[in-house]
């Protein structure tokens, strides 16, 4: 679909399998990131973000979880493929992660500067320990920590202080792409503006993608250029920023919107999206939003819906599209 | 709030929103969970099998567990006598039965004495806290410094042998565990916001304590119980072995082993069959428990 | 008529190693019948420790805290009692606020079994029918668990039980903050239908602004223990006085993609309320403190009803 | 970090003074009189009271108490043996090497064998492997000590004749007893590893170690092994506590003439001091080994390390 994209998902399908029930986590998910870009990948709780970001790394727990199908494409070659130990120079040094919750992703027992100290000389093995130590000191000040505290631990340091270190281990072997799993989401608001900041700059300076993966569409508006929204482990509309901001088309991804408390308008009262999100073991026919959504009609309840391009590049999965896609047309 | 978001993220919410029509009882989850573990299960039924033959099988027997025959001593193991006789003829497959009384009965009762005087003591130390906390848990510390074992054998040297006087020599030894445990889980409790909720909505103490408190950690104290039966058992058997608690000529299986020790180079079986009675019932004891273990807290097991 | 709920000074300190932690440090505010009054900081200001101590899950060091005019800041026994069922607490955690070995109705009858305003069985089962009708939560989830329920379902018992037995004043303690966007609208629709329906009165803790600018009708923004500015919410978005207000405004992340704020980065991360100094708690951390920050700082009416306490508001503008 | 080791220690002094008022107290209230033991049944009661008065025994409990105290601790003398006639204390020192040299021997053997035991079978979670180590050590958890002892003395002192059954001399010597004392120990060590691995091996860090791109075997010796062994090093402690107390049992069978031994000899002749003794020096080790348990803990874990070295900075409350 997407020849020059660099990091290119294809179809990818990851179920797991827990007390004899399948839970469907990731249904054909397909996505693509270019060169320096930043895409944001939006979704609520159990929609399935963070398993696709394991799978990338290949670092899913299995079992419970499996890769059904799918490719993964990093420069032309599928991830998929590759031998466990062509992955391990691939983890940390091409795709790097950050974690969600920055309380429990330092070990406890080692220093911070030891944690990032050790993903260098993974990666650079010509580097001497000092070298590596030297370098791990300078990821530190880059990140706005003092060199000094190199041989602090984990449980010195506060959750936004922790993150830093967290952000400074993944970009330490200087990353194509960084996956940040809600990097921001244990956060205080002033220190995930400082957090969100810093990011932006180092990725900038490094020319770095991002895969950001939040539940905040704030966040997604003040970072990313593109936007994919998931729902039950399916993209459902995709897009540049404008797109999906400025002509939100998913009926999910409108009753997103009206669901959020605005700051600059007056709405005397919230519309939220009726029901919950469904069970990933038991997801329904057809479309999987159709329980919940106003607009839903016969046609929903079966079959594959079509992925319609609204405008170019911006996708959506929705049967009220191919109208207006003949309508535009 | 992070952390929720987490365990939600396990599917395992998303799994229950359906709603379901019926509600399980926690009890029967675990029971339901419980009945699939194949070993605990089979450990659960020996036991009630031992327990059952002990108390009936005596009365089938053709001879009583007392009953001296010197004409027949030391015999080996053979149809009339299943496993053999003893130095005073005696028949050791129905002392055996009739032993098994003993054993089940100290270790149930031990368990249960220290499992209360643990829930005692736990949760008056939980209610009270503050200073009396820091005082109670330094006693503790000193009664858990003299090693369980060690204790037993002094209270019961003090006590003097008797069924009841071994059950509280035994459960004394086993009281700081049950203590510890229940407080550690009364602690991580305490922080939970449904004890701030029941504050609010005008819920006495006592109702706290008993209503809010105790259904949420006693579990692993059970578990821990269960896995004590096991310990008292072989303990007591080694009171009995040492010359103390449960004396001859009572079939106690350890009383068995220690009057057959002198002769069990040239008979064996004298030692043989009480040392495996024992250890059949702690094996299926500690089944039970690290069943009833996995049941409670299916976490663990994947 | 007096207000719902006032506050006096209050002040709760708790005893740490590292010495006195002033968790909330002389706060006062009054909220009137009907009205919602939010209270907005980050993790570790004090925030919750306000809204538990005035409803009396904790006892205050000092102050006072006055319920319809009458004052149960010290209040034991029946007084005790009869205040907390005018004030309850709805909580952040729909996980461990409700006790898990308790069925949905076993948690929303309690309040009523203990109150004994209830005669009979069959009572206090039609007034938890008609409570679940109220809160929306089905009855089949009647003698449902918590662990069988998602958080929405979990927060709406939380909601019931406090609502159960009439309270005047409700201190919502981040109801929303633990649920997913569209659930949490759900549940801000459910808490101002309530409030609508019976008059409630509302203390909104949070560190969700937008959340708090739609739910109340004054706010109060907490900093280290202290109050630093208060006003109405309107007023207080429109032109935020307190720098650090400014700041946290700035920071939310805004959905508007075309006309952002512009961000004002704030060093540095909250410190503590251990032992503070005398002076303005946010001044390390401000962009304008000078000399006289160090002095205390006292809250005062700088607009109509819009009170800050920061003494430099006319020279940064 | 001495500031903590000084402070455990004392806490040890502390723990053994109560454990000595304890066993005094004990052996104290025990029925029966003492004299009536030591002269016979044909002694006159003024024989009795000379003896009485000749041990100290006329005197009020406290002052007992308080001699007894004063005696052991800072005289470091534990009386005279009723029945041998010999000070305590001589004894004590003779015996003691040998129980220690059983004690060490168990915890070596404990946690050289359990733990690696326990981590092949967490490694290999439901393989074979694992379902191997966990029938095994339920096997040996449950076979009483003394009657595993009674069987290898049968199999290999008796019938094949490769080992020595009873008594001391050289290594030899020991190679039994320690098998017997230690088994149950090694089971109960390679169930605890197994379960603390597991429960490692699912935190966060692990994920980021991987996603580093860290070899697997790297993952686990570097960031499971060290935080699993936590909680195992103190099953060490609790199982060499239980180890000690079944010197009891094995001296009495191997009749190795250690401190165990010698309780039981006293236990049987009534011997009081000799009894209390023997206790205090069997609860002065397993307190050195809890002490040992807390300096380990405090090297491996830097939360503990950083309490006592007073370095706080970056430190929330």
């Amino acid at each position: 679909m997407n020849e020059k994209a660099f990091l290119s998902i294809n179809n990818l399908t990851v179920e797991y399998t827990s007390n004899k029930k399948v839970i469907h986590a990731v249904n054909g998910v397909s996505l693509h990131l270019n060169h320096g870009e930043t895409l944001g990948l939006v979704g609520e709780t159990g929609a399935g973000k963070t398993t696709i970001a394991k799978s990338i790394l290949r670092i899913l727990p299995n079992p419970p979880a499996r890769i059904k199908g799918g490719e993964i494409f990093l420069g032309g070659e599928d991830l998929m493929k590759k031998a466990e130990k062509e992955m391990l120079d691939i983890r940390g040094n091409k795709i790097a992660m950050i974690f969600q919750d920055p309380m429990t992703a330092l070990n406890p027992l080692l220093t911070v500067g030891e944690q990032i100290a050790e993903v260098i000389s993974i990666h650079e093995k010509n580097l001497t320990k000092d070298q590596a130590e030297k370098k791990a000191m300078e990821m530190l000040e880059m990140v706005g920590i003092t060199a000094e505290r190199y041989i602090e631990f984990p449980f010195q340091f506060s959750g936004g202080m922790k993150q830093r270190v967290v952000i400074a281990m993944a970009l330490a072997c200087n990353p194509q792409i960084l996956l940040a799993d809600e990097p921001t989401t244990a956060l205080d608001v002033t220190i995930q503006a400082q957090v969100l900041q810093m990011i932006k700059k180092l990725q900038e300076k490094n020319g770095t993608a991002m895969l950001l993966i939040t539940h905040d569409l704030g966040v997604v508006a003040e970072t990313c250029e593109n936007v994919a929204v998931i729902y039950a482990g399916e993209i459902i509309e995709s897009g540049t920023r404008e797109d999906l901001f400025d002509h939100p088309t998913h009926p999910y991804t409108c009753g997103l919107f009206d669901s959020l408390p605005k700051l600059t308008v007056e709405t005397k009262r919230l519309s939220p999206i009726s029901g919950m999100t469904p069970d990933p073991s038991d997801l329904p026919k057809g479309c999987k939003f159709h329980p919940r959504c106003k607009y839903a009609t016969e046609t929903c309840t079966a079959g594959e819906v079509p992925n319609v391009e609204v405008t170019p590049g911006h996708f959506c999965q929705c049967w009220k599209c191919v109208g207006y896609e003949q309508e535009g047309k | 709030m992070r952390k929720f978001r987490k365990a939600a993220n396990n599917s395992y919410m998303a799994a229950m929103n359906s709603g379901h029509e019926r509600s399980q009882s926690l009890f029967s989850q675990v029971a339901g969970r419980l009945k699939e573990n194949r070993g605990a299960m089979a450990g659960l039924i020996i036991i009630i099998l031992i327990l059952i033959a002990s108390f009936l099988g005596p009365l089938f027997c053709t001879y009583g567990y007392n009953e001296m025959n010197m004409s027949q001593r030391f015999m080996a193991p053979c149809l009339k006598h299943l496993f053999g006789t003893d130095g005073y003829g005696r028949d050791i497959f129905v002392r055996i039965l009739y032993g098994g009384r003993y054993s089940l009965l100290l270790g149930l009762s031990g368990a249960l004495v220290s499992l209360l005087l643990g829930i005692v003591l736990g949760l008056v130390d939980g209610y009270i806290g503050g200073a009396f906390d820091t005082v109670f848990m330094r006693i503790m510390d000193i009664w858990s410094a003299i090693p369980g074992t060690l204790l037993s054998i002094i209270i019961s040297t003090v006590l003097g042998s008797g069924f009841g006087n071994t059950i509280i020599a035994l459960a004394i030894g086993s009281v700081p565990l049950t203590v510890r445990l229940l407080r550690g889980q009364i602690l991580s409790v305490r922080k939970e916001e449904y004890l701030e909720a029941a504050a609010s909505i005008n819920a006495s103490a006592t109702r706290i304590m008993f209503k809010h408190i105790l259904p949420n950690v006693i579990s692993p104290v059970i578990v821990s119980t269960t896995m004590n039966v096991g310990a008292i058992i072989t303990a007591a058997a080694a009171l009995s072995y040492l010359g103390l608690g449960i004396q001859p000529p009572n079939p106690e299986w350890g009383a068995m082993l220690s009057a057959g020790k002198t002769y069990a180079t040239i008979y064996p079986w004298l030692v043989l069959f009480p040392g495996c009675a024992i250890a059949i019932i702690v094996l299926c004891v500690n089944l039970f428990g690290d069943g009833l273990r996995d049941a409670i807290d299916p976490k663990m097991k994947n | 008529m007096n207000p719902v709920i006032e506050i006096k000074d209050l002040k709760k300190h708790f005893n740490v190693a590292a010495g006195k932690n002033h968790a909330v440090d002389g706060v006062s505010f009054k909220i009137q019948k009907g009205r919602t009054m939010g209270v907005v900081g980050e993790s570790g200001c004090g925030k919750s420790t306000l809204g538990r101590t005035i409803i009396r899950l904790l006892e205050p060091t000092s102050g006072q805290i006055l319920l319809g005019g009458e004052d149960v800041t010290f209040a034991k026994g029946k007084a005790l009692i009869h205040a907390r069922e005018k004030m309850q607490i709805i909580f952040q955690d729909p996980y461990s606020s409700l006790n898990p070995r308790f069925t949905v109705e076993d948690t929303i009858a309690e309040p009523l079994q203990i109150s004994k305003k209830y005669g009979s069985k069959k009572e206090i089962t039609d007034a938890v029918m008609e409570l679940f009708h109220r809160v929306g939560i089905d009855d089949r989830f009647r003698s449902a668990y918590p662990h069988e329920m998602d958080g929405g379902r979990r927060q709406r018992v939380g909601i019931a039980r406090a609502i159960a037995l009439n309270p005047e004043f409700v201190m919502c303690d981040e109801p929303v903050s633990a649920l997913d966007v569209s659930i949490q609208a759900q549940v801000i629709n459910l808490l101002m239908d309530l409030q609508d329906e019976f008059g409630l009165t509302y203390m909104f803790v949070t560190h969700d602004l937008s959340v708090v600018k739609h739910i109340s009708d004054d706010i109060s923004v907490m900093y280290l223990g202290q109050l630093i500015e208060t006003s109405p919410a309107n007023e207080l978005f429109r032109m935020p006085l307190h720098p650090y207000t400014k700041a946290l405004l700035s920071a939310i992340p805004s959905i508007d993609i075309h006309n952002g704020m512009k961000q004002i980065m704030l060093k540095g991360e909250l410190t503590s309320a251990i032992n503070p100094h005398p002076g303005c708690r946010f001044a390390p951390r401000c962009p304008y403190a000078k000399e006289e920050c160090h002095q205390p700082q006292k809250l005062y009416e700088a607009e109509k009803d819009h009170f800050v306490a920061c003494c430099r508001i006319k020279e940064i503008g | 970090m001495w500031k903590y080791i000084a402070n455990r220690f004392l806490w040890m002094i502390f723990v053994l003074v109560g454990t000595a008022i304890v066993i005094f107290t004990i052996m104290f209230f025990v029925p029966g009189d003492i004299t009536q033991t030591l002269l016979g049944f044909d002694a006159t009661e003024a024989e009795r009271e000379v003896l009485r008065v000749s041990l100290g025994l006329d005197k009020p409990y406290i002052v007992q108490l308080m001699r007894y105290l004063y005696n052991s601790f800072i005289k470091l003398d534990f009386g005279t043996s009723y029945v041998y006639n010999v000070p305590v204390m001589r004894e004590l020192l003779a015996r003691i090497p040998r129980t220690l040299m059983l004690g060490t021997a168990c915890i070596l053997v404990n946690a050289l064998i359990g733990i690696p035991l326990g981590m092949v079978a967490a490694l290999n979670q439901n393989k074979w492997q694992d379902t191997l180590c966990m029938v095994l050590s339920l096997l040996f958890v449950s076979i009483p000590q003394f009657w595993l002892a009674l069987q290898l003395v049968d199999i290999f002192a008796i019938r094949l004749n490769w080992l020595p059954a009873f008594g001391i001399g050289g290594i030899k010597y020991y190679i039994l007893p320690v098998i017997a004392a230690s088994m149950a120990g090694v089971a109960s060590n390679a169930r605890q590893t197994r379960s603390s691995m597991l429960e490692v091996v699912r935190a966060d860090f692990i994920v980021t170690a991987r996603a580093k791109g860290l070899k697997e075997n790297q993952v686990v010796k570097k960031h499971m092994l060290p935080n699993a062994l936590i909680p195992v090093v103190t099953g060490l402690g609790v199982g060499l506590g239980k180890s000690i107390a079944g010197s009891v049992v094995v001296e009495t069978i191997f009749t190795i003439p250690g401190v165990g031994m010698y309780l039981m000899t006293g236990i049987n002749s009534k011997d009081y001091p000799v009894v209390q003794g023997s206790v205090i020096v069997l609860a002065f080790f397993s307190a050195i080994v809890m002490l040992l348990v807390d300096i380990i803990y405090a090297m491996i874990d830097p939360r503990i390390k950083a309490q006592y070295a007073g370095r706080t900075r970056g430190m929330r409350k």
